[in-house]
C-alpha cells in the first residue's frame, strides 16, 4: 500500500517548497521544520516501500506526458537504496540546518529552495525515463545554482554559482546529446510499443540494447558520461566543486557531498547495462574515474580551507566509486553493488565530516585551517564525530570506508588481472593520499594551541544530534549492510529483460566472456537473492593476500605520515616541505594545477567572449553595414538628382527637347537592332 | 427643336453655361464669392449626377459629326475630374470668397469642362480644343493669388505648357498629313506606319505633349515649381485633374489612333515608365517643401500609371488566359484597367494631400511663417490639427501602397498586371520604387505624428475639413470594397480594348 | 504648284528657329514670340496639308489653333505683365526662386 | 458555439481601438475590455477546438472582391490557433503592463488594440489578400510605437523597421502574384485561396519546379525577414532597443510569430516540391541564426539588446524544426513559437522594469538589485531560467522536442546547435542576471524599490504560463501534433474540407 503513495515522496517535499516559498518568511525559524517534516516523512514512506519490496519485488507506474513521452515511477533496489539513504541523510542536514541557518534573514528563502532541491532529487532517482531523469537532474543542477548563491550580496558566491551552473551545463549538453542520440536509435527500430510502454524509459532501453549498433552505442554512452563527469564534478569538469563551498555548509554537505554529485554515478548504474554493452564505455567510466580520484587527491593535500579539502576529497572519492563502476568490465553487474555500496559509506561519512567542518566553522567563523587549531578543547562532540568520520574516510579498518572503498580497490585489481592495472595503482595511491590529507585536516584543526580567538562553545544540541547519528552510520553501516547489500543490488537487473551474455559479446569483454561465463552475475535474470554474494566469494580468492592487507597497509600508513607532519605532539617534519609555493610543483598543487586561469580566464573570457566580440563587430559592420552603405549611396545619388532641376525655365524646355530627340535616336536604334 | 438626344453631354453644358452666368453675376453683384462657390458646388454635383445617370453606357454614342463619343471610358474620366474639381470647389470655400471668387469659380469650371471634352473627344480638332481651354484656365489659376510663387509658377506652367502643346499640334498636322483626317478612327485605318520616320516624329511629338500633362520626366520640369508655387488648392487641380486628362487624351491617341505605332510608344513609355518613378521618388527625398514633396511623389505616381500603356503595348492582342468572375480579361485590359484604377485613386489620394497642405498653410500663415509649405510646420500637426492629420495620414499610406486603401488596390492590379504580362522587370522596379517611397513619406508622417508640436492647436476651416473627410472615406471605401470599381474599370478599358 | 515639301521644309525651319529662341533667350516676350513661331509652323502644316487633302479639315484646325493661340498669347501676356510688376525685370532665367 | 467567433474577435480590438483613440484618459479600461472580450472568445474556441481534426475550423467564408477571386475566408487550425491563443493572451498583459501609461494614453492603447488585430488577423486568413492586408496593417501600430514612445534613436529605428519588413512584404507580394497568375481553377477564373494555391503548387504540369523555386524563394523572404532569421535581422535589435517596453513585448511576442507561421502554413506546403538545395539552406540559417545571435547576445552591454539577439537566436529553433521536416520537429517548433511568444514577454517586461526603475538598461551599470527588488528579481529570474531552457518550463519542452525531432534528418546541423548553442545560451542569460541582479547593492541604487503590482501580476502570470505549459505542454502539442502530421501531407482544400 505504501507504493500507492510513491508519489508524496516527491510531493512533499514540493508542497514544503511553495510553503516555505510564499509563507515562510511568518513561520519560525524560515519554516524550516515543514522541510524536515516532508523529507522525513519521505523517508517513513521509502522505509515501508522497501518493508513491502524486499527481496525481490519492483514498482513502475507510469502515465503519458506529451508527444511519445511519459511520466512514471519506477522503484528497484538500485532506486530504492538510493532513496533511503537521500531522504535519511538529508532529513539529518534539514535537521542540523535548523540550527545552522538560525537567525539568517534569507533562513525561509534557503528551506524552499532546500525543499525543492528535495523534491528534485528524489525524482531523479526513481524517474522511470531518461527524459524525467534528465528534467530532475537540470532542476537539482538550478537549485545547486541558487544554493551556492544563496548569500548572493557576495560576489564570489554569485560567481562560484555562474560557474557550477555553467560547467555542469557542459556536461548536461553531452548528456542530452547522448538522450537523443538514443532516442532516434530507438525511434529508428520501429519498436511495437505495449500500452504503458515508451521509447525513453529503462526497461524498454535494456530490453533494445542488442539491436543499436555498437558504434551507436559509444557514442551514447560517452554523452551520458559526459552528464555524470559534469554533474559528478569528475576531471576535466571537477572544476565548480570548490569553488561551490562558497554556499551554506549545509548545502555543501547536501548537495556537494552526500547527494546530488553522487547524481552521475547513479546515471552510470542506472545506465549500467548500456555502458556494459558499449565497447570501450567502461573503459572510459574507469579511466575517467581513477584519473579523478589520484589528481583531486593531490590538490586536496595543499588547500587550506577546511571545506575545499573536503570538496576535493568528495571529488576523489566520486571518482572511486567511477573506477569502481568501470571495472564492471571486468566483474560484471557485480561492480555496480560495490559502487552503490561506497556511495552509500560515503555519503554518511561526507555528511558528517562537512557538518562536523560547518560546526567548527559556525563557532570559529572562517574556512581557513590556518586559523583555527586546538578547536578540540572546545568541542568534544564535533571532535570525535569528526574523528570517526576521518578514519572512515580514510579507510580505517572496521569502519564503513574499510569496507566500501577497499572493496573497489580489490575489484580494481581483478580488472588489472582482466584488463590493465593502471586503475589499480592510481587508486592505491589516491587512498594513501586520502589518508594523508584527512587526517592532515583533522589533525591542524583540533590539535595544536589556538592560532587566533574564536568563541570557544560547542554547537547547539540540535546540530550534534545529527552529527551522532550520522556518526553511527559511518562507523557501523559497512559491518552491518555490506554481505546484503550486494546481493540485493546484484538482484536489480534482473528484474529486467536484459541478457549480459549478448551485451558482453557486443561490448566487447568477450576477452573476459570465459572469466564471467562462471560468474551469476553477468547471467540474465540473476535475480536470486545471494547469487551476488556467491559472486563475491567467489572472486574473493582471485586475489592474494597481499592485495587483501594492502589496503589496511595504505590507510595506516597515511595516517601515520599525517601525524608526523601535523600531530604536535608527535611532530617531527615541517609542512611547508610539502606545501607552499616555494617550487614549481608546489605551486602547481597549491594553484589546484592552474585549472581556474585555463577554464575560466583563458576558455571562458578569452576564447568565447572574444569571438562573442568578434560575432558582434562582424552584425555591425557587415551584416547591418551594408543596408547603411545601400541607403547612403541612394541618399546621396538623389542629391544629386534633383539638382537637375535648375529653375531655368528655358533649360526646361531645352530638357524637352532633349527628352525628344533622345527617345527619336532610341527607338530608332532599336528598330535597327531589331529590338522592337 | 429638341436636344434630348444630347442628354449624355448635358453634364458640360451646364458647366460651361453655369461658368458664364458666375462670370456675369461677378461682374454684376459685388463681394458675393460665397454665393459663387455654392453656386458651382451645385453645378458640379447636378453635372455629377448628370453623368452619373448614364454611368454603365452599353456602347459608345457619338456626337457632332463624331467628333464626341460619350462611352464608359469617358463617363469615367469624367466623374474623376468632377469629384476633383468638387472637392477643390468645397474646400476653396473657406478660402476664395472675396473679390474675384467668381472668376477664380468660373475658371475652375472651365477647366473642368476642358477635361470633360477631351476626355470624351475621338476627333484631333475637339481634342486640342479642350486641352488648350483646360490649359488656359490653369493657366490663369496657378497665377491667381499674384504672389511671387504663384507667378514664376504660372510662368513656368504656362512657357513649358504652350511650348508642349505647340509640339502636340505639330503632332497632329503631321497626323492629319499622313492620314488625312482628324478622326482618331480613320487615322487608326490610315497606313502611316509606312510613314515611317515623319510617323516616329508625329508619335513622339504627340507623347511630348501629353507627357508634359502627365509630367513624366523629362517632360516634367515645370511639375514641382509650378504644384509648389500655385496656390495649393489649384496645384490640387493641376497634380489630380488635368494631369488626369493627360492620360485620358493619350489613351485615346495612343490607343486608337495610333496603335500601328505600338511597338515604337511601347518601348517609349517603358522607358518613360522607369525613369521617371525612380527619378520622381529620388528627388523627392531631399525636400523640405511638403507641396514639393507631394509634387515629385505625383510624378513618380504618374511613372506607375504609365506602366499601363508599357502593359497594353507589350500585351495587346495576346488573348486572355483569365477568366475574372466569369469575363475573360486579357493582360492589356487589365494594365489599362489597373492604369485606370491607380488614376481614380491617385486623383483622390492628391486632392487630398494637397488639400491638406493647403490648409495646413491657410492656418499657419495666419502666424506668418515664411514658407507655409515648411515641413517644419507640420510637427506634431496631430495635436495641433488632429483631422488633418489623419487624413493626411491615411493619404501617405495610399500614395505609399499600404492596405487597404484605393492606393494600395490601384498599384495591386496595376502591377499584377504587369506580372501577367511578363513584364516582371518592371514590376521589380515599380515595386522597390514604391518601397523608397516610403523614404519620404513616412518623413512627412513622423513630422505630424511623431514631434513636437509646433505650435499651438490651431481651428481646422470647415470646407477644407469636409473635403478632407469625403476624400479619406472615399479612398478608404475603393480600399475596402473595390469590386465594383475593378468592375467599372475594366469596361472603360473594354472600350478601347474591344475583345 | 509648289510641291508639298517644300511647305514641310519651311514648317520645319520655322518650328526649329522657333525651338532655338526657346533655349537660348532671356526675355519673356521673345519666348512668347518663338512659341507662336512653333505654333504657326504647325499651322502652315496644316493648311498645306488640307491644300492637299479632299477636306478641309485641316483648315478648319489651323482656323481653331489661331484663336487658341490669341488667347494663349492673352493670358500669356497678362502673365509677363504681372510679373514685370513684381520682378521689375521679364528676364526669365532671373526667375528661379523655386528650383531643385 | 458562437458564430463567426473569429471574425468578431478581430473586430472587437478594432473598435476598442477607435474607441479608446477618442477615450482620453479613460483609454486603457476601454483596451481592458476590448482585450478581455477576444481572450474569452479564444478560450471559449479552445474548449470547442477539435484538437484531433485536419480540418480548418471555425471558418468562414465570403465572397470579398468576386472579379479577382478574392474572399474573406478566415479559420484556424492547430498551426494557427495556438498563436490566436497566444495573441489574445499577450495583448492582455501588455496593456495590463502597460497600465501606467501617462504619454497620449489614447493613442497608446489604441495602437496596442491595432496591432492585436494585425496579427489576429494574420494567424486566421485563408485568403492571399486578405492575409496581405492584415501583413502590412501590423506595420502601422509598431512603427508608431516605436517612433513616438521609443528611445533617443526611435525615428531611424522607426523607419528602418518599416521600410526593411515592408521590402520583405513586396517580394512576398510579388510571390502570391506568381502563385496567383499561374493556378487557374477549372473554369478559368483565378483565386487568392490560400489553400487551393498551396495545393496546386504540387502539380508540376501547373507548376514546374524552375518556376516554383522562384515563387518559393519570394516568400521564404517574406517570412524569414519577418522571423527574423540572420541576416536579415539587423532590423530587430535597432527596432527593440528603440521601442518602448509595451512595443518591444509585441514585437518579440507576436510580429515575430508570423514569420514562423508563414513557414507552417505557406513555406512547409511547397517545401517537398522545391530544388532540395533550399532545404540546405534554410538549414544553414537556421543554425547560424541560433549560434550567431546566442554569441551576439553574448556580446552586448545593454540588457534589452541581449534578449532582442536571444529571440533571434530562439526563433531559430523554429526555423531549424520547420525544414528538419518531422512530426516530432515541427510540433516542437510550433511550441516553440508559442513558448518564446510567453517567455520572451516576460525578459523584456524586465528589461523595460530595469529601464524604468533604474534608469539605465547598461548591464555593467547595474548591481545588486535583488536586493532592493526581491520580488521582481524571483520573476526575473524564473524567466530567464525559462528563457535559457530550463526543464519545467516550457522552453525547453519546445527545443527538446525540435533537436529530437530533427536529428532524425539533419543529425549534423542539430548537433552543432546542441554543442554549440545550448552552453552559450546558459551563459549569457546568467551572465546578465548576475551582474544586474547579484553582489552588493550599489550606492546609487539604495532606493530603487519593486516595481508596480500591475507590472508584476503581468510578468507573474506568464512565469505560471510558462510552468503550466512546462509541465503539461500536453494542453497544447495536441493540436499542433495533428497539425504537424497534416503539415506533412498534401494541404486539403477547404472545399474537401466541405466547410464551404
Amino acid at each position: 500500500m505504501y507504493a500507492d503513495y510513491a508519489y508524496l515522496i516527491v510531493g512533499l517535499p514540493v508542497l514544503a517548497f511553495l510553503l516555505c516559498l510564499f509563507v515562510g518568511s511568518r513561520l519560525p525559524r524560515g519554516g524550516g521544520f515543514l522541510t524536515v517534516l516532508a523529507t522525513f516523512a519521505g523517508l517513513v514512506l521509502s522505509l515501508g516501500i522497501f518493508s513491502e519490496m524486499y527481496p525481490d519485488k519492483i514498482i513502475h507506474q507510469s502515465m503519458p506526458w506529451f508527444a511519445n513521452f511519459n511520466v512514471g515511477i519506477l522503484i528497484d533496489p538500485l532506486a530504492l537504496v538510493m532513496l533511503l539513504m537521500v531522504t535519511f541523510v538529508v532529513t539529518l542536514i534539514h535537521t542540523y540546518a535548523n540550527g545552522y541557518m538560525n537567525g539568517d534573514p534569507g533562513s525561509s528563502r534557503y528551506f524552499a529552495e532546500a525543499a525543492l532541491f528535495t523534491a528534485a532529487m528524489l525524482g531523479l532517482i526513481y524517474a522511470d525515463n531518461l527524459l524525467q531523469l534528465f528534467i530532475f537532474w537540470e532542476l537539482v543542477g538550478l537549485c545547486s545554482y541558487l544554493l551556492i548563491g544563496f548569500w548572493y550580496r557576495k560576489p564570489s558566491a554569485a560567481a562560484a554559482a555562474k560557474k557550477a551552473f555553467l560547467t555542469t551545463r557542459v556536461g548536461d549538453v553531452l548528456f542530452m546529446a547522448g538522450i537523443i542520440l538514443l532516442y532516434n536509435n530507438l525511434a529508428s527500430l520501429n519498436i511495437a510499443l505495449k500500452p504503458g510502454e515508451y521509447l525513453l524509459q529503462f526497461p524498454v532501453i535494456y530490453a533494445h540494447l542488442t539491436q543499436i549498433p555498437p558504434a551507436q552505442l559509444t557514442l551514447i554512452a560517452l554523452g551520458l558520461l559526459g552528464g555524470a563527469v559534469g554533474k559528478s564534478g569528475q576531471f576535466p569538469l571537477h572544476v565548480w566543486l570548490p569553488d561551490a563551498m562558497e554556499g551554506p555548509t549545509t548545502v555543501s554537505a547536501m548537495i556537494h557531498a552526500a547527494t546530488m554529485v553522487t547524481a552521475g554515478v547513479y546515471l552510470v548504474a542506472r545506465m549500467f547495462p548500456l555502458f556494459y554493452a558499449a565497447p570501450y564505455g567502461l573503459t572510459a567510466v574507469a579511466a575517467v574515474g581513477a584519473f579523478t580520484a589520484l589528481f583531486a587527491a593531490t590538490m586536496g593535500l595543499t588547500a587550506f580551507d577546511i571545506k575545499r579539502v573536503l570538496a576535493f576529497s568528495t571529488v576523489s572519492q566520486l571518482g572511486f566509486m567511477m573506477a569502481g563502476l568501470g571495472t564492471g568490465a571486468a566483474v560484471g553487474t557485480m561492480a555496480v553493488g560495490v559502487a552503490m555500496f561506497h556511495l552509500i559509506g560515503h555519503s554518511f561519512f561526507k555528511a558528517l565530516l562537512f557538518l562536523c567542518s560547518g560546526s567548527v566553522i559556525h563557532a570559529v567563523n572562517t574556512n581557513d585551517m590556518r586559523e583555527m587549531g586546538g578547536v578540540g578543547k572546545y568541542m568534544k562532540w564535533t571532535m570525535y564525530t569528526m574523528l570517526i568520520g576521518s578514519l572512515s574516510l580514510a579507510g580505517f579498518p572496521l569502519f564503513t570506508g574499510f569496507f566500501s572503498k577497499d572493496e573497489i580497490i580489490v575489484i580494481a585489481y581483478e580488472y588489472g588481472v582482466a584488463i590493465n592495472f593502471l586503475p589499480y595503482i592510481f587508486l592505491v595511491l589516491a587512498a594513501v593520499l586520502t589518508a594523508i590529507y584527512t587526517f592532515r585536516m583533522w589533525f591542524t584543526v583540533f590539535t595544536g594551541k589556538e592560532r587566533s580567538d574564536y568563541a570557544k562553545h560547542e554547537s547547539p544540541s540540535i546540530m550534534i544530534i545529527p552529527l551522532v547519528i550520522l556518526a553511527i552510520f559511518a562507523f557501523g553501516f559497512g559491518i552491518a549492510a555490506q554481505g546484503g547489500f550486494y546481493s540485493y543490488l546484484d538482484s536489480n537487473f534482473g528484474h529486467y529483460d536484459v541478457n549480459f551474455n549478448e551485451l558482453a559479446v557486443i561490448g566487447g569483454h568477450a576477452a573476459e566472456e570465459t572469466k564471467l561465463a562462471g560468474e551469476p552475475a553477468a547471467e540474465p535474470l540473476a535475480s536470486e537473492a545471494g547469487e551476488g554474494a556467491k559472486a563475491e566469494s567467489k572472486a574473493e580468492p582471485a586475489e592474494p593476500w597481499y592485495i587483501q592487507i594492502l589496503p589496511i597497509i595504505v590507510a595506516l600508513g597515511g595516517i601515520l605520515t599525517a601525524s608526523l607532519f601535523y600531530w604536535d605532539k608527535v611532530k617531527k617534519f615541517d609542512p611547508s616541505l610539502v606545501t607552499g609555493d616555494k617550487d614549481p610543483l608546489r605551486k602547481l598543487l597549491l594553484k589546484g594545477y592552474y585549472q581556474h586561469e585555463i577554464m575560466t580566464a583563458w576558455f571562458a573570457e578569452t576564447i568565447v567572449y572574444g569571438s562573442a566580440l568578434i560575432c558582434n563587430v562582424i552584425d555591425i559592420k557587415l551584416v547591418d553595414g551594408w543596408l547603411n552603405w545601400l541607403s547612403a549611396l541612394v541618399m546621396g545619388f538623389a542629391q544629386h538628382v534633383r539638382k537637375v532641376q535648375s529653375g531655368v525655365v528655358q533649360n526646361y524646355i531645352t530638357a524637352l527637347v532633349l527628352g525628344v530627340v533622345v527617345l527619336v535616336v532610341v527607338i530608332t536604334m532599336a528598330k535597327e537592332v531589331g529590338l522592337i | 427643336m429638341d436636344f434630348s438626344h444630347y442628354a449624355p453631354l448635358w453634364g458640360e453644358a451646364l458647366l460651361t453655361v453655369l461658368a458664364v452666368l458666375i462670370v456675369l453675376l461677378g461682374s454684376l453683384m459685388k463681394n458675393s464669392g460665397k454665393l459663387m462657390g455654392y453656386l458651382s458646388a451645385a453645378g458640379l454635383i447636378a453635372a455629377l449626377g448628370l453623368v452619373g445617370s448614364n454611368l454603365m453606357i452599353a456602347k459608345p454614342t457619338l456626337f457632332f459629326f463624331d467628333t464626341i463619343s460619350v462611352d464608359a471610358l469617358s463617363q469615367f474620366f469624367k466623374v474623376v475630374f468632377l469629384v476633383v474639381s468638387l472637392l477643390v470647389v468645397i474646400a476653396s470655400l473657406s478660402k476664395y470668397t472675396g473679390k474675384g471668387a467668381d472668376e477664380y469659380f468660373a475658371l475652375l469650371l472651365f477647366a473642368t469642362v476642358g477635361m470633360m471634352v477631351v476626355a470624351s473627344s475621338i476627333d484631333l480638332i475637339t481634342l486640342f480644343v479642350g486641352f488648350e481651354l483646360a490649359s488656359l484656365s490653369t493657366y490663369a489659376l496657378a497665377a491667381f493669388d499674384k504672389s511671387r510663387k504663384n507667378l514664376e509658377a504660372a510662368m513656368k506652367y504656362f512657357i513649358f505648357g504652350s511650348v508642349s502643346s505647340a509640339f502636340m499640334l505639330f503632332g497632329f498636322s503631321l497626323l492629319y498629313g499622313m492620314a488625312g483626317s482628324t478622326k482618331l478612327t480613320v487615322i487608326a485605318s490610315a497606313t502611316i506606319a509606312n510613314f515611317g520616320p515623319a510617323a516616329l516624329i508625329a508619335l513622339l511629338f504627340v507623347i511630348a505633349g501629353f507627357a508634359f500633362k502627365m509630367a513624366l520626366v523629362p517632360f516634367h520640369m515645370w511639375a514641382p515649381d509650378t504644384y509648389e508655387g500655385a496656390p495649393p488648392l489649384v496645384s490640387a487641380m493641376l497634380a489630380a485633374g488635368s494631369k488626369k486628362m493627360g492620360f485620358a487624351a493619350a489613351f485615346r491617341v495612343l490607343l486608337v489612333a495610333l496603335m500601328a505605332l505600338r511597338m515604337e510608344w511601347y518601348l517609349a513609355f517603358a522607358i518613360l515608365a522607369a525613369i521617371t518613378m525612380t527619378l520622381g521618388n529620388l528627388a523627392a527625398c531631399w525636400q523640405n517643401n511638403v507641396r514639393r514633396i507631394l509634387a515629385y511623389s505625383s510624378i513618380a505616381q504618374a511613372g506607375y500609371i504609365a506602366i499601363g500603356f508599357v502593359v497594353v503595348g507589350k500585351a495587346y492582342g495576346l488573348a486572355p488566359t483569365t477568366a475574372f468572375n466569369g469575363i475573360p480579361i486579357s493582360p492589356a485590359q487589365l494594365g489599362l484597367a489597373g492604369a485606370l484604377l491607380l488614376i481614380l485613386g491617385h486623383a483622390l489620394m492628391k486632392t487630398g494631400a494637397f488639400i491638406g497642405t493647403a490648409q495646413v498653410a491657410s492656418m499657419v500663415s495666419k502666424n506668418d511663417a515664411n514658407d507655409p509649405d515648411d515641413i517644419s510646420n507640420y510637427a506634431g500637426l496631430v495635436s495641433r490639427a488632429p483631422v488633418t492629420a489623419l487624413c493626411m495620414l491615411i493619404f501617405m499610406f495610399a500614395l505609399a501602397g499600404i492596405p487597404p486603401t484605393a492606393g494600395y488596390f490601384g498599384k495591386f492590379v496595376l502591377f499584377s498586371s504587369a506580372i501577367y504580362s511578363g513584364l516582371v522587370w518592371l514590376a521589380v522596379l515599380a515595386i522597390l520604387n514604391s518601397a523608397l517611397s516610403l523614404v519620404y513619406y513616412l518623413r512627412i508622417i513622423s513630422y505630424m505624428f511623431l514631434k513636437e508640436p509646433a505650435g499651438p492647436k490651431m481651428a481646422e476651416p470647415k470646407g477644407y475639413v469636409v473635403a478632407l473627410v469625403l476624400t479619406t472615406i472615399a479612398v478608404l471605401y475603393i480600399g475596402l470594397f473595390p469590386q465594383a470599381f475593378f468592375d467599372w474599370a475594366v469596361q472603360a478599358a473594354a472600350v478601347l480594348l474591344p475583345q | 504648284m509648289i510641291p508639298l515639301e517644300l511647305y514641310i521644309l519651311l514648317a520645319s525651319i520655322m518650328f526649329t528657329i522657333g525651338l532655338y529662341g526657346l533655349v537660348t533667350q532671356k526675355n519673356g516676350v521673345k519666348l512668347m514670340m518663338c512659341i507662336e513661331l512653333l505654333l504657326n509652323s504647325a499651322n502652315i502644316n496644316l493648311v498645306a496639308f488640307s491644300a492637299y487633302q479632299p477636306n478641309v479639315n485641316g483648315q478648319v484646325f489651323a482656323l481653331f489653333s489661331i484663336a487658341l493661340a490669341a488667347a494663349e498669347a492673352g493670358v500669356g501676356f497678362a502673365i509677363m505683365i504681372a510679373l514685370y510688376r513684381l520682378y521689375g525685370t521679364i528676364d526669365l532665367d532671373t526667375i528661379k526662386a523655386m528650383r531643385w | 458555439m458562437i458564430s463567426n467567433a473569429i471574425s468578431l474577435m478581430i473586430a472587437i480590438p478594432l473598435l476598442g481601438a477607435a474607441v479608446s483613440f477618442f477615450a482620453g484618459s479613460k483609454a486603457k479600461f476601454v483596451a481592458l475590455i476590448a482585450s478581455l472580450i477576444p481572450l474569452a472568445l479564444s478560450l471559449q474556441m479552445y474548449m470547442e477546438f477539435d484538437k484531433t481534426s485536419k480540418m480548418m475550423q471555425f471558418v468562414e467564408s465570403y465572397n470579398w472582391v468576386p472579379s479577382i477571386g478574392v474572399k474573406y475566408t478566415v479559420g484556424v487550425d492547430g498551426i494557427g490557433f495556438p498563436l490566436v491563443l497566444l495573441s489574445t493572451i499577450v495583448s492582455i498583459l501588455v496593456i495590463i503592463y502597460s497600465w501606467g501609461e501617462t504619454k497620449k494614453p489614447n493613442q497608446y492603447f489604441a495602437l496596442l488594440l491595432l496591432n492585436e488585430v494585425g496579427v489576429l488577423g494574420v494567424f486566421t486568413s485563408l485568403d492571399f489578400f486578405l492575409f496581405y492586408i492584415y501583413w502590412e496593417i501590423v506595420l502601422i501600430p509598431m512603427f508608431f510605437l516605436i517612433g513616438s514612445w521609443g528611445g533617443p534613436r526611435r525615428d531611424y529605428a522607426a523607419i528602418k523597421f518599416f521600410i526593411y519588413t515592408h521590402v520583405a512584404s513586396l517580394v512576398m507580394l510579388l510571390a502570391i502574384f506568381a502563385l496567383y497568375f499561374t493556378y487557374q481553377m477549372p473554369d478559368g477564373s483565378r483565386t487568392f485561396d490560400m489553400l487551393t494555391l498551396l495545393k496546386a503548387t504540387a502539380d508540376k504540369n501547373i507548376f514546374p519546379t524552375s518556376l516554383l523555386n522562384i515563387i518559393f524563394a519570394g516568400l521564404l523572404l517574406g517570412f524569414l525577414v519577418k522571423m527574423p532569421a540572420f541576416p536579415f535581422h539587423t532590423w530587430l535589435p535597432d527596432a527593440h532597443v528603440e521601442a518602448p517596453t509595451a512595443g518591444s513585448v509585441v514585437l518579440a511576442a507576436l510580429l515575430l510569430k508570423m514569420g514562423g507561421y508563414g513557414l507552417f502554413r505557406i513555406i512547409l506546403p511547397i517545401l517537398p516540391h522545391v530544388d532540395k538545395a533550399f532545404v540546405t539552406i534554410i538549414a544553414i540559417i537556421a543554425v547560424l541564426s541560433i549560434i550567431y545571435g546566442a554569441f551576439l547576445a553574448l556580446a552586448q552591454k545593454d540588457i534589452k539588446k541581449l534578449v532582442a539577439y536571444s529571440s533571434v537566436s530562439h526563433m531559430g529553433f523554429v526555423t531549424l524544426g520547420a525544414v528538419a521536416f518531422t512530426t516530432m520537429s515541427i510540433q516542437g517548433a510550433m511550441f516553440q513559437q508559442f513558448s518564446h511568444g510567453i517567455i520572451t514577454c516576460v525578459l523584456f517586461m524586465s528589461a523595460g522594469t530595469i529601464q524604468h526603475v533604474v534608469g539605465t538598461r547598461v548591464i555593467a551599470d547595474l548591481g545588486g538589485l535583488a536586493d532592493r527588488m526581491p520580488k521582481f528579481a524571483v520573476i526575473m529570474m524564473a524567466g530567464f531560467m525559462a528563457s535559457l531552457g530550463l526543464p519545467g518550463m516550457s522552453g525547453f519542452v519546445a527545443e527538446f522536442m525540435v533537436l529530437t525531432g530533427s536529428f532524425a534528418t539533419l543529425p549534423t546541423y542539430t548537433m552543432i546547435v546542441v554543442f554549440l548553442s545550448i552552453v552559450t545560451t546558459a551563459a549569457y542569460h546568467l551572465w546578465a542576471m548576475q551582474k544586474a541582479m547579484f553582489g552588493p547593492i550599489l550606492k546609487k541604487y539604495m532606493n530603487v524599490h519593486d516595481p508596480h503590482a500591475y507590472e508584476l501580476f503581468s510578468m507573474s502570470m506568464i512565469i505560471v504560463l510558462t510552468l503550466i505549459f512546462g509541465l503539461q505542454p500536453g494542453l497544447i502539442t495536441g493540436m499542433m501534433g495533428t497539425a504537424a502530421t497534416q503539415v506533412m501531407q498534401p494541404v486539403m482544400t477547404l472545399s474537401q474540407m466541405g466547410v464551404i
